[in-house]
């Protein structure tokens, strides 16, 4: 059956504006760090309506949806500040568990992902491994039905306010890196975890170190084959691949800092500096609009069954460095009043965060962009391999 | 295996194009005689036209070949994989534009054909600072500089800003011209004009300013297409010199440095193959250009183009600096076509304009 | 051996200064309570008063030390390293030079002995947009903002567009503030003022407003100062880091690109430090302040600072965006100057007006 | 005896300003590339003032300076729109020849290379060496009381205009590649040798490519020892590396492109061009200014006896850069008009170079700044080699 991408795509942009909160609406328009308090409600309607998980298959719970469809959906919801639905239940583990989990896995799981009711968050990195993930020293090993959990993770998004935590863990010292190492599911709840927040210099919360101290897990959550997690843990890196084309939540950050920057220096005595903010946020334009057109191939060429190639790569690139550039436009503009009032400590006033703060504080935030999911460096590397063809 | 640069239009043109902008370097190269080379551009002209470049986009009633732009893309997509020091942009696209405008069908006709030999002034042409501005009023005074020409040009098509068009011959009385070779090799004519009498039958049209516009951004279209070929030619030479060259006992190639910003060249020249191939895209399925996608390519032409020739030159060493090398040709084409049809500067304007 | 920067201005001063503001930089990681913080940075402040910090320019009549420029740059310079999160250029530098252009001997004193704490409002201090202008005539309204402050400040010295020169109790009727955190762990105030009277003794001075120019620029020169210094122990503690942490296999201080990076902070900050020493030379010298110098400087420092604060948050990968890493609270600090005493664009605007 | 340096610097100003033809100088402040014709009389004149050689020892014809002094003289000179007194007689074969040469070889080649009877050039680079300069190959065999010298050089600066070739060789391939080299200085009207020129970028010619068939040379030319040339070319490289100290010249290129973009984009048609190209000149002008002052303890650290660190290899990588960028401003502002006219064909008009052509020619001929004299790749390895202590 064809699909009418032009009409999905009005269904979807009438569901976002009618249907999202507005207070949830806020929050993501004000970069403000999105927190369960603000994904699960909106998980909830989504669900409700049947768009629980448009990245899942049909029987279970997803929507069926194209690729295009999925883009069309996510570009929507960029459009109209909803927030993405980019969790890790949904986006990260619902699909391992679909892929290598066992019905009863999927049985015991997949429900309280699609609904919201359960929080996911991911164990991988650790501190010393950074962009070399396979290096992982947290050690597993087997006491009859459970396997007892020792070691260290770090970067946990989201692990103060989650349920649950999927994990990779080593099971052998024996076997070369990537080899011996096992997925798990665990409860946060399980004895033996501690969560403390790590203070990043964004100034928001959410991430956290979690320590595991002798926590034991039923063998019953391992995903798949004791030694094989590697494998599922880039199956879900494969199959992420495409996130970096959805470039509508960098042109809206475009068009908002276009707005900010005409505002806080209107007038004649701010035009100079005005105008080199705004060719600066021109050429920014630019290149998102190249990263936007990519985009479009890269979803055409996963809708024809066709590989990638370096385009995530290029991608991840791009949009990376200019979500930046276009932050310390923000920061040029306002930094001189707002850098200083970064945290509020009294005040005979309202003792609420400074207005627009959040310009400030995104602006750190945005230095992680050419951090994570393979930072700039590992980049490059990648594309100069396939370049030079060694 | 290395690699390899896919065409923004592929396809029998392309690699006709390709072929035949490859032999032209190859025989220019040779040649150090002004004379020569000017001959050399002249018989590469006539053969273009004579396997009907020029006609491409004119109208089967016009007497041409009622293509459409991605069939001038492939071809302006081969030339610009060797540099192909001819006017392509302005021969294929501009001028044509500007006649059927005009509905000169005439004039469209001996385009297609080869016959005219047109050297197309727009209304933004540059004049030297302190020189008589260009104006026209029943006569042409003044002057423009370093316009792109075809060898031996027989006309003249004059787009004024008051939105007039004009045809001259160019051996009208009252114009000289002097004519140069650009920093990519192409020829520019300096064109003086004092008391130039325009009978009404050389007026071609009045009030089309905006299709002047849409001409030229045809052009700098075209000029993308042209630079992105060029630019994915550079990096596939650039790749192939650092893994020949070896210094201080290792291939270049295998210098973490230089593999990095290879990589970055890349990723600029992804994203602007990306943009142009969306504008291209855009124009093919709507009547109104997309004048906005069209200059922030051009404009990436400049920031990106300009980074890509500086790192092969700068990777290409000593070489780097020599004229022997295709890569570096390949880079001066790419420096020149800043220039061409708005630079940065000029698209930016226009476009902030828009957006305020 | 790895790299060590060499101060500005070293000696004694220098040394001390760095031990303190290491030791205060230690303190304050380990709290995570705003009162406790608040009562930390208290404390230090006596203790740099105790130790005679805002005497050392102040002039020995009026109970100062009587000591120059650099004697401050020496301890802005070790304050520098451990990114001392108090306001040393305006406490040690811009409030004397006010307070001793409108001879205010009597405070000049009280600054010395470090009983008077004074805010500092300049003529360009940030106002919200929408906000009432700040105004004084004989009454003070409207506000200002972000304005950076000592712990608990006893005075606010305010400099007017039109040269008056005020001292206002904090406790003055119709003054309210509110308090915060800079992004570099600095205490900025938020100050309203409604109807505040303002009687003929607290207008210090009419007519300074180009010695309110001349303190600022003083202020920018050892924001540089400390900037440069950050900078240093940052590109100090980015090589160790990278020495220190191994990625596939081998240490990343192995990788050719990481180090092409690093070279390149080296010298993008050797160059400003040597723009800098030259000021504070120039500054050293000459009677008036080199305020083109200082200008270029703190252009400079926009540019530069940030670069460096980029890359080291870059290189430390996730460590790099916690408040965890020394450097990563060095990099802030450097963030921050850019907003001190005139960013990038109001040093570019006086500079280019100056050209023009 | 202590220096005046003031009273120096007048004095050389004075000279600079009453005694250097006008036409010299107006080739100068044109960028033209500076060929024998307008180096060899200027130095002549210096030289019949006593001047001829600031950098050699007084008993070789010297001035005797100090490194103060000799730094005034070169920035006066660029000042005042001097040509540079850099050939490779006075300043790089000269001071060899002093340090190594036999006293015979001291009398033959020292007078003519102070008058500029004598031109020099370099025959050091060859096709395939780069940056890698001990990886030469072009041999001399020993013959009785002759080397047969075969081989290429490249890059040869003004060997289209010069008397003699100081050049490496090898002459032994048995040692380790720094080893086995020798320094001969031949007549470049010797049989066997042909002159090419390399067509550049910028449109001059400069560079040339040297053939050396058989080229008969008298041991008698030879530096120094057989196979210790490596030394005696390393000994050149140190002494020179106070070049990048004399910012002068680029601070001298900044102003006359101030005034370019000022002429050229007057006007309120041009406001927001010209708005763009004066920042990106103050911004090298910042840069510049670094650099001067990096310049300026330079030599003061040589003045004590002090090491320079990383400080030419700092000087080089900044004032490089921040040249081309320079002339990159200059090139936006008058491209558009003048790169479509870089070589002038034909014309009714005069048939004389476009006026200003020569901001173009120097765009082009700008690049070669971050290339030759140590690559800016090569000095980043030397300074990350020291910062980071392997």
């Amino acid at each position: 059956m064809e699909v009418d991408y032009e009409a999905f795509r009005r269904e979807v942009t009438e569901f976002a504006q009618t249907r999202c909160p507005p207070e949830i609406r806020a929050v993501v328009a004000t970069y403000r760090k999105l927190s369960r308090k603000i994904w699960q409600p909106w998980q909830q309607i989504l669900h409700a309506h049947g768009w629980g998980a448009p990245s899942w298959p049909k029987q279970f719970g997803g929507t069926g949806w194209d690729p295009q469809q999925r883009h069309i959906f996510d570009e929507v919801m960029a459009e109209n500040d909803c927030p993405p639905q980019y969790h890790h239940g949904l986006r990260h583990i619902g699909p391992v568990i679909i892929e290598f989990g066992t019905p009863e896995q999927q049985a015991r799981f997949l429900p309280g992902i699609l609904s919201g009711e359960d929080w996911w968050c991911q164990g991988y990195s650790e501190p010393g491994a950074g962009s070399d993930l396979a290096s992982l020293r947290t050690a597993a090993r087997r006491e009859g039905d459970e396997y007892i959990v020792d070691g260290q993770k770090t970067w946990t998004s989201h692990a103060h306010e989650s349920d649950w935590m999927y994990t990779l863990v080593r099971t052998s010292k024996e076997a070369k890196k990537q080899q011996g190492i096992t997925m798990l599911l665990i409860p946060l709840n399980s004895p033996g975890i501690t969560i403390r927040p790590i203070r990043t210099i964004d100034g928001w919360h959410h991430v956290n170190e979690v320590f595991l101290d002798n926590v034991r897990v039923p063998v019953a959550n391992r995903i798949g084959e004791e030694g094989k997690g590697w494998t599922y843990g880039k199956f879900l890196l494969e199959r992420e691949r495409l996130g970096g084309a959805n470039v509508a939540p960098a042109l809206k950050n475009l068009e908002r800092t276009r707005e900010l920057v005409a505002q806080e220096l209107a007038g004649e005595t701010h035009r100079a500096k005005r105008a080199a903010l705004e060719l600066r946020l021109l050429l920014a334009e630019a290149e998102l609009r190249g990263a936007l057109a990519l985009g479009k191939e890269a979803v055409a060429a996963v809708m024809e069954g066709r590989p990638l190639g370096l385009l995530p790569s290029v991608l991840k690139l791009s949009t990376s460095v200019t979500h930046q550039h276009v932050a310390e436009v923000a920061m040029d503009a306002v930094g001189e009043r707002l850098a200083p009032r970064f945290r509020r400590i009294d005040g005979s006033g309202p003792n609420a965060e400074a207005p627009g703060i959040e310009w400030v504080q995104n602006y750190m935030y945005m230095r992680v962009r050419t951090i994570y999911g393979g930072s700039s460096e590992v980049q490059k590397n990648v594309i100069a391999k396939q370049l030079f063809g060694s | 295996m290395p690699f390899t640069a896919s065409p923004l239009v592929g396809g029998d043109a392309y690699e006709m194009a390709q072929r035949l902008a490859l032999e032209v370097d190859a025989e220019l190269s040779a040649l150090s005689d002004a004379g020569e080379q000017l001959a050399c551009l002249r018989r590469h002209w006539d053969a273009i036209a004579g396997l009907g470049w020029m006609a491409t986009m004119v109208a089967e009633d016009a007497g041409g070949a009622g293509g459409d732009l991605s069939d001038v893309a492939a071809l302006a997509c081969g030339a610009g994989r060797g540099g192909l020091p001819l006017p392509i942009a302005t021969a294929c696209v501009v001028a044509p534009a500007l006649l059927a405008a005009a509905g000169a069908r005439d004039m469209l006709a001996q385009v297609a054909e080869g016959a005219a030999r047109i050297c197309v002034i727009l209304p933004d042409a540059a004049q030297d600072p302190g020189a008589t501005r260009l104006s026209f009023d029943r006569t042409l005074e003044g002057g423009v500089v370093g316009v792109e020409t075809p060898p031996d040009p027989t006309h003249l098509l004059l787009a004024t800003k008051a939105g007039e068009l004009l045809l001259l011959s160019v051996d009208s009385p009252g114009i000289t011209r002097s004519l140069s070779m650009r920093i990519d090799g192409r020829l520019a004519a300096d064109w003086h004009f004092v008391g130039v009498a325009v009978a009404q039958e050389q007026v071609l049209a009045r009030g089309i300013a905006d299709q002047a516009d849409r001409a030229r951004d045809l052009g700098a279209l075209i000029t993308c297409v042209e630079g992105v070929s060029a630019m994915g030619a550079i990096i596939e030479q650039t790749i192939a010199f650092l893994s020949d060259r070896v210094q201080f006992n290792a291939p270049l190639a295998s210098y973490q440095a230089l593999r990095h910003r290879v990589a970055e060249m890349y990723v600029e020249y992804e994203n602007l193959r990306g943009l142009v191939a969306h504008a291209l895209r855009e124009a093919a399925a709507t009547d109104a250009l997309p004048w906005r996608d069209i200059a922030l390519a051009k404009l990436r032409l400049g920031e990106a183009g300009r980074l890509v020739a500086h790192e092969t030159i700068q990777m290409h060493g000593g070489m780097g600096l020599t004229e022997g090398v295709a890569a570096i040709r390949l880079a001066r084409r790419v420096m020149m076509a800043e220039f061409e049809f708005g630079d940065r500067s000029f698209q930016a304007d226009r476009l902030l304009a828009q957006v305020a």
